[in-house]
């Protein structure tokens, strides 16, 4: 029930961002709700894991994580220095 | 005691998604990135943080509250790094927030500008029809 | 003794992802966590930058701290968001930051990102720049509050 | 519940890619598929495909995001004014959308116990699995151990196409960065 409702209120939000993801206006504002699109899949995920009574999923939650961290990181890297690969070779 | 629990753990996760519909919200009622970027920071820190404590309390003593702290952390330590640059890569881009009060000294340029690249940046996103 | 504590992080983080407890799968875990941490050793990744050990003692009263201020800041947000008139006056400003440590430094610096309210924008030398959502914010800040708890955090006086 | 759910993903990954074919930045176009990416895993993760969800997250939230950022910088970032009419890519996708849809009429419904695929190997890999020291995911199992050579096959492709992308923008970078850069790096 509880799970119901939190489900409900995550989905009612999803939809807010990604409305927010498909107005913009600028890149900025679409990566921003991007990567909030990510975290409320993460606790989308992770509710529904409870809902249906098997939350053993969350490995995959971590792994959004990681991977939604590294894609926004990706898009702002190649903002701030117009290249992916701005460090590779400096050792980083 | 399993009341109690429960009952938090209720109430933790009712708080964490009316946190959460806070922050959307936010991110529509705001007028620019920059201010949007508070409201998404309200669903990464306390919106998410209430609802896994709600969750772990309802895992009880398992791995998957360990799996549930570990998310926790991941939160709290990638959030600010996307957020900072986020907001770094769109003031280098030359987005120009809207500000009530700059006490920026002098309105200095933004740290180490690279200009010629802002300025393609702009270009397109001013060409966008919103 | 870095490359130590690493390694049983990284082993406790694996026992929680594995959740099985064979000695096939456990000593293939344990091998793939000491080459890890050889690797990390090899690459220069383990220093006080990279394995802040020294900051695990005060962390345990730092971060509740935090959750608190965290606390207090979403809920000054939220009334913002939530007011129909939507009052904000978002404020830029240079703050100074007294950490020794990059890593003291960056604490601060997402301390101040991880409040709902304030985020750290840009940051050269020791000034931060910051943006906040409404001036009090801004004015907390340079009241220099949470730097002083930083600074502590990190070992200062 | 679930149905509710899914009803609501999908709409939005509707609506997602209605943007992503209106929108002409390129970037905007990259950050809504890593949007439409997260919400198609979660699509999954619903219909409890968790493997395929996690396929599909980083995959196509993580390195086609990572490779398309790579392909924009080399081509730019504009959409250019399509050079003919849309007509002819439109009766492409509407007729190729449309045997699509004919094909899944043939398909067994959604969680059929007995649809083919259900009774033919998969009873054997699953007793097996049980029976040898095996990884304890069955699905792991059947991709490490049954179709070993199989994955071993894939990774060898993938790897390979990693190392080649990675070589083609190498080469570009040296020559527009020039020898002085490099030189102060060793």
């Amino acid at each position: 029930m509880m799970f119901a409702a939190a489900t409900l209120a995550i989905l009612a939000a999803l939809a807010l961002v990604v409305s927010r993801a498909i107005l913009g206006p600028t890149v900025f504002d679409r990566a921003l709700a991007g990567n909030s699109v990510g975290t409320l899949a993460i606790l989308l995920l992770a509710v529904v894991g409870f809902l249906t009574g098997r939350p053993e999923w969350l490995d995959i939650a971590i792994t959004y994580g990681l991977l939604n961290l590294i894609g926004t990181l990706a898009v702002l890297k190649y903002f701030r220095y117009g290249d992916l690969a701005y460090d590779d070779e400096d050792g980083a | 005691m399993d009341l109690v629990i429960e009952i938090a753990s209720w109430g933790l996760i009712l708080t964490g998604s009316f946190f959460i519909m806070v922050g959307a919200v936010g991110m529509n009622r705001m007028p620019d990135v920059f201010t949007r970027m508070h409201a998404a920071s309200v669903i990464d820190t306390t919106g998410a943080g209430f609802l896994i404590f709600g969750l772990i309390l309802q895992a009880g003593f398992t791995l998957v509250a360990a799996k549930l702290v570990f998310i926790l952390l991941l939160f709290f330590f990638t959030g600010p790094v996307v957020s900072h640059a986020l907001a770094q890569a769109a003031l280098t881009a030359g987005v120009e927030p809207i500000l009530a009060d700059d006490r920026r000294p002098g309105h200095q340029a933004t740290p180490d500008d690279t200009a010629g690249r802002a300025e393609g940046v702009a270009a397109e996103q001013g060409e966008q029809p919103a | 003794m870095r490359a130590l504590i690493l390694a049983i992080a990284m082993l406790g983080f694996w026992l929680a992802l594995s959740g099985h407890f064979t000695p096939f799968l456990l000593t293939l875990g344990v091998l793939c966590v000491i080459g890890v941490a050889a690797l990390a050793r090899r690459m220069g990744l383990i220093d006080a930058e990279g394995v802040p050990i020294e900051l695990l003692a005060p962390a345990v009263t730092y971060f509740p701290w935090l959750f608190f201020e965290i606390l207090k800041s979403a809920w000054a947000v939220t009334r913002i968001v939530l007011s129909p008139s939507l009052p904000i006056s978002p404020t830029m400003t240079v703050v100074r930051a007294s950490q020794r440590t990059s890593a003291g430094l960056s604490t601060y610096a997402n301390s101040i990102t991880l409040t709902p309210g304030t985020i750290t924008v840009g940051l050269r030398g020791d000034e931060l720049t910051v943006h906040a959502i409404v001036r009090e914010g801004a004015d907390d800040l340079e009241g220099g509050g949470m730097d002083a708890r930083v600074r502590r955090f990190e070992g200062g006086k | 519940m679930i149905e509710l759910i899914e009803g609501v993903l999908l709409t939005m990954l509707a609506a997602v890619t209605i943007a992503i074919v209106r929108q002409h930045n390129l970037f905007g176009v990259v950050i809504l598929a890593g949007v439409y990416s997260f919400l198609m895993a979660s699509v999954l993760i619903v219909l409890d495909a968790v493997d395929v969800a996690m396929t599909e997250a980083s995959v196509g939230a993580g390195i086609s995001t990572v490779i398309l950022l790579a392909t924009l910088y080399l081509t730019g970032s504009r959409e250019d004014p399509p050079a003919h009419t849309p007509a002819l890519p439109l009766f492409v996708a509407t007729v190729t959308g449309a045997a699509l849809i004919w094909g899944t009429f043939q398909l067994p419904g959604f969680g059929v116990a007995h649809s083919p695929i259900h009774d033919h190997v998969a009873p054997a890999y699953l007793e097996a699995s049980t029976k040898h020291e095996m990884p304890p995911n069955v699905v792991t199992a059947v991709l490490a151990d049954f179709r070993g050579y199989d994955t071993l096959g894939e990774t060898t492709v993938i790897f390979t196409a990693g190392i080649g992308v990675m070589l083609l923008l190498r080469g570009r970078r040296k020559r527009q960065h020039g020898s002085a850069k490099e030189a102060s790096d060793t």
